[in-house]
């Protein structure tokens, strides 16, 4: 049990954003969250970080390695903060100072967590490109030079360069169109193979992860209605919002909708 | 019978880009036409040509088999009526400072002479507003509502009601429901094609969705960097000769 | 006009410091019209031995080095500097308001132009040039007013342009254009709701500009000449005999600021009002 | 007063200044504000980074631009506003010279003024405009693609 949340809810003023939220996730599981716009799952997976603005008020608490995270002092979090948990944004523009090049952000990053060997950190970041298919010369490169597709490359090379425990991949590939997002999730499963994390995967399009998840959860107004495997939830949904939301969006293939083959038998 | 019938056409912008080229389909009376392709493949660029909103290099575009790309001024006026667009982002496709009664009875108000509306009739601009919030199910106490008081959902009926309120025979989609939550885009859908069968219109569905386009059109064309690369009927979606590019589309939804 | 429909978006805490800025500066307009009609003391008699005289009753705030009645010097002074004030920025609303329309709806080659002279003015500060055309003007009350206005229609130009520009690219206005609304009924009908908030709110922060720039050059002798009373001009005037009778600099410098200060409340409320973002920072 | 050495000059740039570090201080502070809300930020925290390198490296960098556009645009008008301080405290320097110069109708004199304070207005617009290559590298780039 990596992360597990008891009674979790989180409130900003008198609105109750999250309601007594329980949810584990398994080490090295790709773990889905699904939910529509507004419904609290990107508040939920930036409070795992520490990350909420002030006014947001959170109770229970949120175990990552069994120690909460509530308790921990800014200092602590922050080691925590990329050593053991690292973040990828939907917006990949957003994930790099403008005016800093890729290899300042792979540099600062290693150095903030105490890598202070300047040749060695150059071999892990070039390294590290190389490894999410990007070539050497994008060290030198400033975010704008860089397409959509490559810059949330970059992000997860930048997330999986300390070997993390917990990936949180937070609409990653919502801004992308659906041929590069498709790419993007396969080098995200082959990298989970290679480093064995976790990834808590989070989108409001369940067709994104129907062939990489392992357990999803429905978010729906700040409440997990229904959490369960791929096969149980998208073949067998029981909670009336579930069947509601897989029934409304289209599909292509023919077969079962986990994408698992028809023989095989749950 | 084609309604609208593109030839050759081409377009591209003063940096050099080529955003549409040489492209050719024909769009019958009462189809719905789909077309898919990834965000920067000139699917929108196309749709903004054929409304003459963009000036475009060469190439023609027949509408009820009479040529209008060189109109301009009061000679396209009658072929703006019969012509209206929705847009996917329905806050910037609504004025936010009118109200929803003011931005529904816009069109009506400008075309109002040369209009014989068979479906709707405008006795007074309550009643008319009343109808078309009927036809879209929507409540007629959003009229003096505000765009930013609705929800997405709400507001993309209000701007299909926009578009039905001149009865047009044809209606350009630009990714509809790109910017609605999933339960919302599939009622807009079914919305969109109850409206086709009762008022008998013909769309040009554009998305990057092949899902939802295979859902709602009888033919689908597939748009890459400006070219056409494949068209064909929805029931041959799953045949092998489909071009390679269509065939990965298919294996992602 | 139908269309237009000023609304409270969303209904903001309602702010009293705009309202009560509005009540005094309506009550200001008030007493200047008021002693238009009403003139006990004609402003420009000088009376020697009645000279630097304190409060009395017949003269409320005393007498200034000329012996002339300083109230009323200081009311009628309000209608120079407010008056000429109000001159110029309805003038340069007139001039840069329709310029702003035409270049930022119609481009082309009129937007061009108009960019040009906008950079222009940008780059040099409205003071140098409104001193340079007083200069060549010559010094006076009307050269200055002319200066200002040449000076300050080009901010609401601009204002106006890069508002119609942001507006006239969102779908609402390709829907109304291929709905075949003319491009004047578009004006009207959806931009000009957008335009007003914005010109509305950088109007009220120019008032005050404006009013220190007249007070300032007839400070410096190039705005209103004696013996006519303007706030600048009187004190400049009373300067002088700054030790020996402050408060006669006092009464003209608080008149100043308290008109500025409230307009510039009446801005800020008008900002939040319309909740008109940062193209008005000026 | 007129001038006699430095003490005399407090009072005057005193006055001038007064005004404008209003307009300095809360155009930062809308700055810094906006800086701290970019994505970038979020991002960097995400990463571990401490508030004061986020301070330091990312934020303050980020807000520099629009300080600047106005220190360009406010040394403009601080040159306007010189011109009635130096009246007011007579201090003869060039804008006292000019009103006088109005007064006596002096063209010549006026047209010199003119000149001069063109020159120093072109030279600050300028150092505005290469500061923003500096900080900006978008622009540094685009520029060097336009004219290879």
């Amino acid at each position: 049990m990596i992360l597990s949340m008891e009674q979790v809810s989180i409130r900003s003023g008198e609105k109750k954003i999250i309601d007594n939220v329980p949810f584990s996730i398994d080490k090295g599981e790709w773990f889905a969250l699904v939910g529509q716009s507004g419904s609290g799952k990107s508040i939920l997976s930036r409070a795992i970080g520490q990350l909420l603005p002030k006014n947001f008020q959170v109770e229970g608490k949120i175990l990552l390695n069994e120690e909460d995270l509530c308790s921990l002092s800014p200092k602590q979090m922050r080691t925590i903060r990329g050593q053991t948990l690292s973040y990828i944004f939907q917006d990949y523009q957003g994930t790099f100072t403008p005016f800093r090049t890729i290899g300042q952000h792979l540099e600062e990053y290693q150095k903030v967590h105490g890598n202070l060997d300047t040749r060695q950190r150059k071999i892990k970041s070039i390294e590290a490109l190389h490894s999410v298919g990007l070539d050497e010369a994008f060290y030198s490169s400033y975010p704008f030079q860089l397409s959509g597709g490559q810059l949330q490359r970059a992000s997860i090379a930048i997330a999986l360069l300390l070997s993390p425990d917990l990936l949180i991949a937070d609409e990653i590939t919502t801004a992308l169109d659906s041929v590069s997002g498709h790419r993007i999730l396969e080098l995200l499963a082959k990298k989970q193979k290679e480093i064995g994390c976790t990834i808590l995967f989070i989108t409001h399009d369940w067709r994104h992860v129907r062939r990489y998840a392992d357990r999803i959860a429905i978010m729906k107004d700040g409440v997990i209605v229904e959490s369960g495997g791929k096969h149980r939830i998208l073949d067998h949904p029981k909670h009336a919002y579930t069947k509601q939301l897989i029934h409304a969006t289209p599909i292509l293939g023919k077969g079962l909708l986990s994408g698992l083959q028809e023989v095989g038998k749950e | 019978m084609s309604l609208l019938t593109v030839k050759e056409l081409t377009k591209s912008y003063q940096s050099g880009k080529v955003a549409v080229d040489y492209l050719s389909f024909t769009l019958n009376k009462g189809e719905c036409l789909g077309l898919v392709g990834e965000s920067g493949c000139g699917k929108s660029t196309l749709a903004r040509c054929l409304l003459r909103i963009e000036p475009i290099n060469s190439g023609s575009i027949y509408f009820n088999n009479e040529p209008i790309e060189s109109l301009n001024g009061r000679q396209l006026y009658s072929y703006r009526k019969k012509l209206q667009i929705v847009f996917q982002n329905p806050l910037a496709a609504l004025n936010p400072k009118l109200k929803i009664k003011d931005s529904l009875v816009d069109p009506y108000l400008e075309y109002a002479k040369e209009l014989n509306l068979s479906y709707f009739s405008f006795t007074s601009k309550a009643a008319f507003v009343k109808q078309l919030l009927e036809a879209v199910e929507l409540p007629s106490s959003l009229a003096d509502r505000y765009p930013h008081e609705i929800s997405g959902g709400q507001q993309q009926r209000v701007t299909i009601a926009r578009a039905i309120s001149i009865e047009p025979e044809l209606i350009v989609l630009d990714e509809p429901t790109a910017s609605l939550d999933v339960i919302s885009q599939r009622a807009v859908l079914t919305l969109l094609t109850e409206l086709r069968e009762t008022l008998n219109l013909s769309y040009l569905f554009i998305s990057h969705d092949l899902a939802a386009v295979n859902q709602m059109c009888q033919r689908i064309l597939v748009m890459k960097e400006g070219h056409l690369i494949d068209e064909f009927n929805r029931r041959d979606l799953f045949d092998n000769e489909r071009h390679a590019y269509t065939k990965e589309l298919i294996s992602i939804y | 006009m139908s269309g237009l429909s000023l609304h409270l978006q969303k209904l903001k805490k309602f702010s009293w410091s705009g309202i009560a800025a509005l009540i005094c500066l309506i009550f200001i307009l008030f007493v200047v019209l008021y002693t238009f009609f009403h003139l006990q003391h004609d402003p420009n008699l000088t009376n020697l031995d009645e000279r630097l005289q304190g409060m009395s009753l017949q003269h409320p705030l005393g007498t200034d080095q000329l012996g002339r009645d300083v109230l009323t010097r200081l009311l009628l002074g309000a209608q120079q500097t407010i008056g000429y004030s109000l001159l110029a920025l309805l003038a340069a609303l007139i001039i840069g308001v329709p310029f702003g329309l035409i270049s930022g709806y119609k481009r082309g080659l009129v937007d061009r132009v108009f960019m040009r002279i906008a950079d222009g003015f940008l780059a040099f500060p409205d003071t140098i040039i409104a001193i340079v055309l007083s200069g060549l003007l010559g010094p006076g009350i009307g050269n200055l007013v002319l200066a200002i206005i040449m000076v300050k229609w080009v901010s609401y130009a601009r204002l106006v342009r890069s508002t119609v520009l942001a507006e006239s690219q969102k779908e609402y206005v390709l829907v109304a254009r291929t709905n075949g609304l003319s491009p004047i009924k578009i004006i009207r009908k959806h931009l000009f709701p957008h335009i007003i908030g914005h010109v509305l709110v950088l109007a009220s922060l120019d008032f005050g500009k404006i009013i220190l720039l007249i007070s300032a050059f007839s400070y410096i002798g190039l705005g209103v000449q004696p013996p006519t009373p303007e706030w600048g001009a009187m004190l400049n005037e009373s300067r002088p005999y700054f030790q020996t009778r402050p408060e006669l600099m006092i009464y003209s410098g608080l008149a100043i600021v308290v008109v500025v200060l409230l307009t510039n409340m009446l801005g800020d409320y008008l900002r939040d009002h319309f909740d008109v973002k940062k193209e008005v920072e000026q | 007063m007129g001038r006699d050495g430095f003490i005399s000059l407090i009072l005057p740039s005193l006055t001038l200044g007064l005004a404008i570090s209003s307009v300095y201080v809360r155009l930062l502070r809308s700055s810094l504000l906006d800086s701290f809300s970019q994505e970038f930020i979020r991002a960097a925290r995400a990463r571990g980074l401490s508030e004061k390198r986020i301070f330091l490296m990312h934020a303050f960098r980020h807000s520099l631009p629009p300080v600047i556009t106005v220190f360009g645009v406010s040394l403009g008008s601080l040159i306007g506003g010189v011109v009635v301080i130096e009246v007011l405290f007579a201090y003869p320097g060039i804008g006292k010279l000019v009103v006088d110069a109005i007064r006596q109708r002096d063209y010549p004199l006026i047209q010199g003024y003119i000149l001069i304070m063109a020159i120093i207005i072109f030279i600050v617009n300028a150092c505005v405009d290469l500061s923003y290559r500096y900080l900006n590298p978008e622009m540094k780039l685009k520029e060097r693609e336009a004219n290879r």
